[in-house]
């Protein structure tokens, strides 16, 4: 399969292969079915598969995630799709509460391999609620894994490791890629490894899911404009957060902006630049900056392009670490 | 009473409800009618703008217009109402102006207008939610009254029978019940949540779930504008006499797509829409004015103009409505001065500068 | 149906339900009395090592035996309960050692028992998000049977009437009624939610509330073993058949605190306690017993003293029970290897190994 | 009033007051009432107010922040008590999604005056559920402010401040602390200042709620064992974060440790550590160090000790950044 795929078509053959090589798979969420969510992520698993494995769910989040919780604890393993970013929130009691805490609470009897999939993020010209970034407040609760993919190349791999994985995993899809093609093909990283997706020298960029893209392009247009040589990660896992890469990388460029859509104020940015300012004391040649969402609530979508990060506010912060 | 009230049929035929009849005047039924026809152009016209690009999104209020407009001409100045982002026509009923409701869907602002200009609060987009404000509300009219005594005025809440299915919705039929808050609960079963069909959230019809937490529901045709004015108004006049609240369930049709976003042709059938065209509620009431001579063709003629007139007001003033500027990201996340707040909005602004200066 | 059913009075008086009677063998009946003996043991005892500082909180199920031991002894070794923190007496009808219920009080750990070898999860604290993990199991159940076929087990979710008020509860009786989900909702009315009487939670009698989502609830008298019993055992068979779910009210009194840290005489009166203390679920059984001689005094006296070693072998094992390791804060975070916990054990090792050396 | 009173004494003395002097301030939670709270903080308030002002509600802790934000609506302010730090999450969604939001929705026509009482940390020995430190959830919504007292004599102040404020307020006490005593009296610093309680030279603390006695109890002890002058600032209010102080105060000792009961990982340590590395980047002698619990649920406990920050991990943290 070396045809450029986009990311959503990866996803939903993620989704169609796990379903037909596991029986304890299943699919569930508001509009899952026919209509094949409202970015066509399930499209056609329901024909295939039909009301048992796919299930289209009342309109409840916290019924979303605390039935998946009674499921998986009957040796199921449920793909939740939460429609929108926005969404989760009635679900927070039954995700941070429940499905984060009844493995350690069990000592280790009860697994509960529930998936939870949430196209996140901005840039698409939403209403209110369509285009938060809550990845944060799920970093912060202990027994979550957080995970997002920035392609299609790794969206499939990355979509299946997660619903093997026997632990819950949030799954942030960056829906403004949703569209974008790549080769899908096998990926070499783990699920929880982060990866250096551009070398170079001079500074090190560190970012996610969306703003992997927008790294990229800043990265070179930076090296055609001013010949800058900027070293780009996409961390691919927050929760396990692999920072090796970005502290080699910081040990060798002494300079570090980290990228994210969320708020900056208590973002997962501030605990990346955290452990970096520990880790590379001695080789950061100026503070790590943080390039991020002001804070205010997610704005009318007209103003979203002040809101969130793009490639002139990371090159202005890239200036700033050089020192210009 | 019946299992759907109904006080005109599809043909235009009036029926009489012992329990529900209702005195309307030949002025009243041209208010009615000429409500429905300008907010079916103003969501047409909005759709139009949609289609165009001007607007990001459009959710169609098309075939609910009976249930929009009777819930709202029910209403008194003084009571409040909790919207979803589907009434346009009870926004229309509280007089707010439909240019104002654009800019939500244009991306310009995420609110719109006054809710204390019309006592009606901002659309609700997170399903439920504003059932437990509503209810909240309500608590705080009695409160303004006197524990002891009738609120004197009343809330309703609007939300879909998807909504039904949410934890908030439930919740706040609990407390409206413990409180025997002023509050009226107004559900437009349009049949369908996205790609949902009702069988999805409920096994029997929604207007019954009001059983279970010790209030009156009823179903009533969504359809028939005379039918929701008289079930709406009782509903008010008993919260407001302070007995409590009541769900009222108005059985209609979403004959739209979910929103300009949604293809429904995914998940449903023809056929059914079909059905429903039957049952229009404007037809319903233009039969009846001509057939009573309540309205003559001219007076329609004249309502058509004027919507045309409304289609017109709203293009132009969608087209030059102005952008909003990077100072409304930062002027109200506070009431109250925020430090972090007045940093960002100053390192924007300066960045800003320089970048284009 | 009477709108509480009842099969043995207070009094120790049999009575028949054309639709829900039992056939109560004597030693079925024993194997009743017993249990509720026991179970009453086991919480006194329990009650008593808090007071001596030997558990931090003790939930009393006092006055709550018959609903719990009713209930239990309808289930199947192959259904699933999902109890609440207050069912002592149910684990102990699905064979968990009492002993283990105790670490979660004394706080030597957050379960104590393995939910897999008894078909019982573990006490849920955050009042009604249990009532959803019991649908999803029961969705589960449907699955495993196929979705046209009756499952052929069920699942029985406990639940207060405090919780009736909590969104998730609703939301589960929406997903088990759209499902047709084999599970039975069990609410023990115990009139309180800490301080707060029914009413704040409902104007309505609770078994009620299933009527508004479409499935059948009914009271019983929660406590006469006997009828609760019954009920179970039909709201469990109907649930197999694939049949659906149904809302059982045991009707019952707490007749202890809320926990070990609360202070009834602050909110209730002590009448109420009298009047139902008349109504004790054990003394009827004890009095059924003797006069049909289905049970002797003989029979009581070993059963109370089957209690004191119960009570005995308590008290030891919590006195002698071992303290929890550093390593438990660690081990079960995650079913797979996760770097960051691995990184913190061992520094919080090294730190006190260094620190203790 | 010069006698020392406790803090729980302090809050329930605040919330007298407020309902005798604003009319429009109601008190709202479970069981408030008749038991005046299970940590017995709305004592007595019942039996003055009645029903209509002191509100016994149902058990939905979504329905408290919903009616709450409909009550404001209306023109009142409610004062909330969710009875512990455990039971929030399931009104997150009101909280997150409409009290922050609603005045930046309304552009500043609707007014949330709505204070959310939280008893909250661990400490007490408390089962699972009781004894969270959910600050950093609150501290990444745009359109909260969080404060948390320490003692009786900000408390009364503060709370009456937080009542006052037009602003959603999450007023977080630390439960542990409920029963310490000390003189109530003016207090000079607005509500959302932070606080230098111990002046020192050799390394600054920086803490809030509960830790702060634990970090004065350090300094006290690293004084007489090792006579060492440790700076310890109580930051009160955690958004907006008052970090001059801290700042001002590094720029002296050159060294910092951040400490709070909730895990580390994403906690708003992070963000404080973060910005004293940018702000202080030059005067920095070690990189700021982080106290705080592990990445892992909150433990039974038995374990919470080895779980919660105390005085010799305090320590240990400022031997590192003192290079020993
Ligand atoms: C909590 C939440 N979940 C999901 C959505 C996405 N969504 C928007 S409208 C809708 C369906 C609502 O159906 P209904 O309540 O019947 O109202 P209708 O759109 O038919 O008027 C859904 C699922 C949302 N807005 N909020
Ligand atoms: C979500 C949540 N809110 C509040 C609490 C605190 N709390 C513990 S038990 C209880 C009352 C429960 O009453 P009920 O459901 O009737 O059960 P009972 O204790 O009477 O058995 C409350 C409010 C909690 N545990 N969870
Ligand atoms: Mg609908
Ligand atoms: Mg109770």
């Amino acid at each position: 399969m070396a045809e450029p795929i986009t990311l959503a078509a990866a996803l939903n053959r993620a989704l169609a292969d796990a379903l037909d090589e596991d029986p304890t798979v299943l699919v569930m969420g508001e509009d899952v079915g026919r209509l094949g969510g409202v970015f066509r992520i399930t499209d056609g698993l329901h024909a295939k598969h039909g009301d048992a494995r796919v299930v289209d769910t009342p309109l409840s989040e916290s019924g979303i995630i605390g039935t998946a919780i009674g499921l998986a604890m009957r040796g199921y393993r449920p793909v939740c799709e939460i429609q929108f970013d926005g969404f989760v929130f009635p679900a927070f009691d039954q995700i941070t509460t429940q499905l984060a805490k009844y493995h350690a609470r069990s000592e280790g009897q009860i697994r509960l391999p529930v998936t939870i999939r949430i196209p996140y993020g901005g840039g698409i010209g939403a209403v209110e609620h369509h285009s938060e970034s809550p990845e944060a407040y799920f970093a912060h609760t202990p027994g979550l894994r957080i995970v997002t993919c920035s392609h299609a190349r790794d969206g499939y791999q990355m979509l299946r490791q997660a619903i093997a994985c026997d632990d819950p995993v949030i799954f942030l899809e960056p829906k403004r890629r949703y569209w974008d093609r790549a080769e899908p093909g096998e990926v070499s990283e783990g699920l929880f490894e982060a990866r250096v997706v551009r070398a170079g020298t001079d500074a090190t960029l560190v970012c996610y899911g969306p703003m992997v893209r927008t790294c990229l392009e800043a990265a070179g247009l930076a090296e055609e404009e001013d010949g800058l040589s900027l070293e780009v990660i996409d961390l691919r896992s927050l929760s396990p957060l692999d920072l090796g890469p970005v502290f080699d990388s910081v040990h060798r460029t002494g300079r570090c902006v980290v990228v994210h859509e969320a708020p900056v104020f208590a973002g997962l940015g501030a605990e990346i630049a955290a452990r970096v300012s520990v880790e590379c004391f001695y080789d950061l040649e100026a503070p790590v900056l943080r390039v991020g969402a002001p804070y205010a609530p997610y704005p009318p979508s007209k103003l979203e392009h002040y809101y969130l990060p793009d490639v002139d506010r990371i090159l202005d912060a890239v200036d700033t670490v050089r020192g210009m | 009473m019946a299992d759907l009230l109904q006080l005109l049929t599809p043909e235009g035929e009036r029926l009489h409800d012992p329990e529900y009849d209702l005195e309307v005047s030949g002025e009243e039924l041209r208010g009615l009618f000429r409500d429905m026809v300008m907010v079916r152009r103003l969501d047409a016209e909005a759709h139009a703008l949609q289609r165009q690009g001007e607007l990001g999104l459009w959710p169609p209020l098309l075939g609910q217009e009976a249930a929009q407009i009777g819930a709202g001409r029910a209403l008194a100045a003084s009571d409040y109402v909790f919207p979803t982002y589907r009434e346009h026509g009870v926004a229309w009923t509280r007089g707010v102006d439909p240019v104002s409701l654009l800019g939500l869907f244009r991306g310009v602002t995420n609110g719109g207008y006054d809710p204390r200009a019309h006592n009606i609060a901002l659309p609700t987009i997170v399903i439920g939610d504003q059932t437990l404000h509503a209810v909240g509300y309500a608590m705080g009219m009695q409160r303004d009254a006197g524990l002891d005594n009738p609120p004197g005025s009343a809330v309703i809440s609007f939300f879909g029978d998807g909504a039904s299915s949410q934890g908030d919705v439930n919740e706040a039929f609990v407390w409206a019940a413990v409180n025997d808050a002023p509050v009226v609960f107004f559900c437009q079963n349009n049949q369908w949540a996205i790609s949902q069909p009702l069988h999805r959230q409920t096994r029997i019809p929604l207007f019954r779930r009001a059983q279970g937490f010790g209030f009156p529901g009823l179903r009533v045709d969504g359809n028939d504008v005379l039918a929701v004015l008289a079930v709406t108004r009782r509903a008010l006049e008993r919260a407001r006499q302070g007995r409590g609240p009541s769900l009222i369930e108005a059985f209609t049709y979403r004959m739209g797509a979910h929103t300009t976003s949604d293809d429904p042709t995914r998940y449903r059938v023809d056929t059914e829409l079909e059905q429903w065209r039957l049952k229009d509620p404007i037809e319903r009431v233009r039969a009846y004015l001509l057939r009573t001579g309540a309205g003559d063709p001219a007076f329609i003629a004249e309502v058509e103009q004027e919507a045309d007139d409304l289609g017109r007001r709203l293009r132009e003033a969608c087209l030059t409505m102005p952008e909003p500027s990077l100072s409304l990201i930062f002027e109200h996340v506070y009431a109250e001065p925020h430090p972090l707040v007045d940093a960002d909005r100053d390192w924007w602004s300066e960045y800003l500068g320089a970048d284009h200066g």
